[in-house]
């Protein structure tokens, strides 16, 4: 008879929920996991792993098309889709074992089935062959995450109208593609398509793409993705009614903010608007876990209302990405277990979008930043003057950082281009230990490196950037 | 502009600065910083708790 | 008639020296620089950028090698070497014209021309023409740089003993190679030309290749390079006396320390045993500048012994590394301008070798703290454990954090592994801010990064990491 006594359960184990289960057991805590399909979640089977291995061909293949301009010959150079698609799998499945075999060495007992809270200190389990097993434990952590949202009235078929898992299972590339939405999965699939040969079409309601970053960087990328064919329209609404779907395409019309009507159309249609949160047949109402808006409500420290009942990850909104879920898991685990956790800032989160080339924010954009009172003093540089970024041939791009005049405080930091993901670490660093712009500037960094960027950007908020 | 930057670094603490002066009940504030530009660093904070128990010490009876 | 009175004259146009008249302009000081040769020295013509250039072509070929790793088909791959040579060229052709455009940008007066000190606050610049023009200041700095150390006794012949110089120069790829030097200039040319084609052999004399860093780091590329064929000896010296040069190869005998001899062969032999300082015919003695083993004797203001005479970068030894030249010229220009610069702490500089995969580190190895008196935790983090790593398909190496037991101070961080270059400059801002290892742990770092390798290892320092 498997133990069903525990000092936690974790219901979901995604990222939030599988990091928060291995930390819980390092601390001490005898910790259940609960998960209805593949541990890993979202980010591993249906988010970040899959569509970076992808996006990873795509650069790849990118640069094989521009061979020459390394000094290097190669004769037919092509996409191997099936193939690709099978690396992909092949990632995924690596890292799945990984997380199978970091639970099991730190002792965390998975059970296969989907949970349901029966009060504030049970789950039960529904195992596929019909079993069900009660567990019980001091404390409960939600992480339940999130799925794709569908536009109303118009469901995923898995043919036509497609979500970003549907996307990541085809066999195939559509020549062409609608993608409704331009936050970060769109665009990501966006830049792939593109490479892959696909027409894309986005579609975004607010006056600009990625509208969570800085309008500067946003429109960077936005001048880089249609210079590569990339149909964009902003201000501009998806007619759902309008939306007709015959054997070969969809159709449907564009309203643009001048009110006027554009056709597009598509081998399919992507809907990327946003995910929703999982709440739903958890139990959640019987024990009177409160959501508001879709999401779980929680403290700082990610205690529900509910005594003894936490949540973490995609299901309690905020930003929806994998490394806040976990840090959110550690965090709550760390409270259960007695610690005192460092709280999480939202301002000090690292963003990513892995499109071709990379964006990443950390931080206040500088209208938020004026909006919110400051005083503001801003630093680009431009990418085509950094020396490794030339050896790489990615050139485009650039970075902004935001401070504040009076204090010299770095607000935030905005980058677009080459390695764009592993920079904004460096200025999310910078942010969680405080630095001033000057700090940034007056750290050594290496050259040739393409974080040199950051070095002339910070001299460059005091007008003193010297390769510009 | 570097000439007012240890004003600018007044308030700014990284974390384990602020935890190390927080465990041994010194506003940080009051320090003067040695690293760069006036920067807090830990090494300030735990001079400065050194400087505290070299101090004569009030017993806490006398006060309460 | 050219202006000839200055605040400032900078003799030597290389990184430190461009850099230096940039910042001394922008800070008001009429500025001229001498050079004999190109603005740009020694990194951009004959060092950092060229190698760089040729390191991605190979990088880029290996890629290409595995391309059905990521899905991809490319038949008939293959180096055209003197088009890579030629995108090389084009490279540092387009940085050389940037920099020429950012000294008029910033009116400094560039003279072309021999320059040779006439006391403390004149120099006499020699054209090709055979003119000469005195220019006077009221203060000089010195930035004359290094050139390529031969061996005693064995002079480079530009056709089978060369310099890294003559290596850049050459149009085409020896079959077979003997590397004299295992230091961070003779690994990047290993790796290059193994990835090229060509047979390659090191000989270090110390117990370990890049001795400046962290054993077990040199240890694991140690292990990295062997495995791709290339043939390391190490405590082992070049027997000059050996060497014997016929119409096609160089022979020559190692002596292990065994005092064992083994012979090696080569098409040629490349000398990268270490750099000279440039002191030489510079008026130096006569003005009474202080010399020691070579190099120009500096304080940390980088005055020199004589006033009103500076001096900075390759010439006055420590790190000969090009940012660490153009932080001295900044901070020696800031001096002499009168502010109050912050100084350079050689802890907080990152040091990098550009193999494959990258080298890099920044502030003391373990032993290194082990012998300065520090009880030392350390954590280490393979890149076959991160997600973006094994999606691009470059998961060998690791990073290992070296920190101090009792007050949690990051003492050094040590890299071998995919984009080290950008990773160590993260490194160096939590230096450089005093950070502990628990910091850079809580710091959140964007999911799927390379750089979360620094987030894992940090946390390993605490027996605290995730994914391992
Ligand atoms: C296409 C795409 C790309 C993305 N790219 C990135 C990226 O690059 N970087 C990034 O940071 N984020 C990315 N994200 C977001 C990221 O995937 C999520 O933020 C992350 O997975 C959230 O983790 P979580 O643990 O909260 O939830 P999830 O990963 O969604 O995990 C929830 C788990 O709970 C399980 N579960 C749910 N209900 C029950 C139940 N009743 N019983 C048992 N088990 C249950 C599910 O099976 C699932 O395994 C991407 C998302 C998508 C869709
Ligand atoms: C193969 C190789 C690879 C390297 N890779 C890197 C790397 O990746 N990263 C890194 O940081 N460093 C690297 N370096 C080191 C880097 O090149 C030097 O540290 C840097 O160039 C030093 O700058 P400097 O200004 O001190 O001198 P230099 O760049 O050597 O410049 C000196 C200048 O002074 C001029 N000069 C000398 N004497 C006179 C005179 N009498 N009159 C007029 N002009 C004169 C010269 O013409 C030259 O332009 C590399 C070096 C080599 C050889």
């Amino acid at each position: 008879m498997a133990e069903t006594q525990f000092d936690l359960i974790v219901l979901g184990g995604g990222t939030g929920g599988y990091v928060a289960a291995i930390r819980a057991a390092q601390l001490g805590l005898k910790t259940a996991l609960v998960d209805k399909a593949k541990v890993g979640g979202t980010c591993l089977h249906q988010g970040c792993i899959p569509t970076k291995a992808l996006l990873n061909t795509a650069e790849v293949l990118h640069t094989f098309k521009h061979a020459g301009d390394y000094g290097l010959v190669a004769q037919e150079v092509a996409l191997d889709y099936p193939k690709a698609v099978a690396r992909k799998n092949k990632v995924v499945d690596q890292l799945y074992r990984g997380v199978q075999f970091l639970l099991k060495k730190n002792k965390v007992s998975v059970f296969e089935g989907y949970g349901r809270l029966k009060g504030a200190q049970h789950v039960e389990v529904s195992a596929q062959d019909g079993s069900t097993t009660l567990l019980e434990a001091k404390d409960i952590l939600i992480a339940t995450g999130s799925v794709p949202r569908q536009l109303p009235n118009v469901p995923f078929d898995g043919q036509r109208v497609l979500s970003s898992d549907d996307v990541l299972s085809r066999a195939d590339i559509p020549s062409s593609v609608v993608i409704l939405g331009g936050g970060a999965i769109g665009v990501e699939f966006a830049s792939m398509y593109n490479d892959f040969g696909s027409q894309v079409t986005i579609v975004e309601m607010l006056p600009h793409i990625l509208p969570q970053d800085d309008e500067e960087v946003a429109e960077q990328l936005t001048k880089l993705l249609t210079r590569r064919g990339i149909k964009i329209y902003t201000s501009a609404s998806f007619d759902p009614s309008s939306l007709k779907i015959d054997d070969n395409k969809i159709h449907a019309d564009v309203v643009k903010a001048d009110q006027s009507r554009v056709p597009v159309e598509g081998d399919v249609l992507l809907v990327a608007i946003g995910r929703k949160a999982v709440t739903e047949n958890l139990g959640l109402e019987e024990v009177g876990v409160e959501i508001q808006r879709g999401f779980i409500v929680v403290d700082d420290h990610y205690r529900t209302n509910v005594p003894h009942v936490y949540a973490i990850g995609d299901v309690i909104g905020g930003y929806l990405l994998a490394h806040v879920a976990a840090h959110e898991g550690m965090i709550a685990v760390e409270t259960i277990a007695g610690k005192n956790p460092e709280l999480l800032n939202p301002h000090r989160i690292p963003r990513v979008t892995y499109s071709r080339p990379e964006v990443a924010s950390v931080g206040l954009s500088e209208k938020e930043a004026k909006a919110q009172g400051y005083d503001v003093k801003v630093g680009i540089f431009p990418f085509r003057a950094n020396g490794k970024s030339l050896i790489l041939g990615e050139a485009d791009g650039m970075v902004k950082l935001v401070a504040d005049k009076k204090t010299d405080a770095l607000l935030g930091a905005h980058i677009v281009g080459p390695h764009a993901s592993d920079l904004i670490n460096e200025m999310a660093l910078a942010k969680f230990l405080e630095a001033t712009a000057w700090e940034v500037a007056e750290s050594v960094h290496a050259h040739p490196t393409v974080s040199e960027v950051l070095h002339e950007a910070a001299l460059a908020v005091d007008g003193m950037a010297i390769h510009i | 502009n570097t000439e007012g930057a240890s004003e600018s670094l007044r308030g700014r603490y990284s974390p384990a600065v602020r935890r190390l002066a927080m465990e041994n009940h010194i506003n940080p504030d009051t320090i003067t910083g040695s690293g760069a530009k006036g920067r807090v660093t830990r090494q300030d904070i735990l001079n400065a708790v050194a400087k505290q128990a070299e101090a004569p010490k009030v017993t806490p009876s006398e006060h309460e």
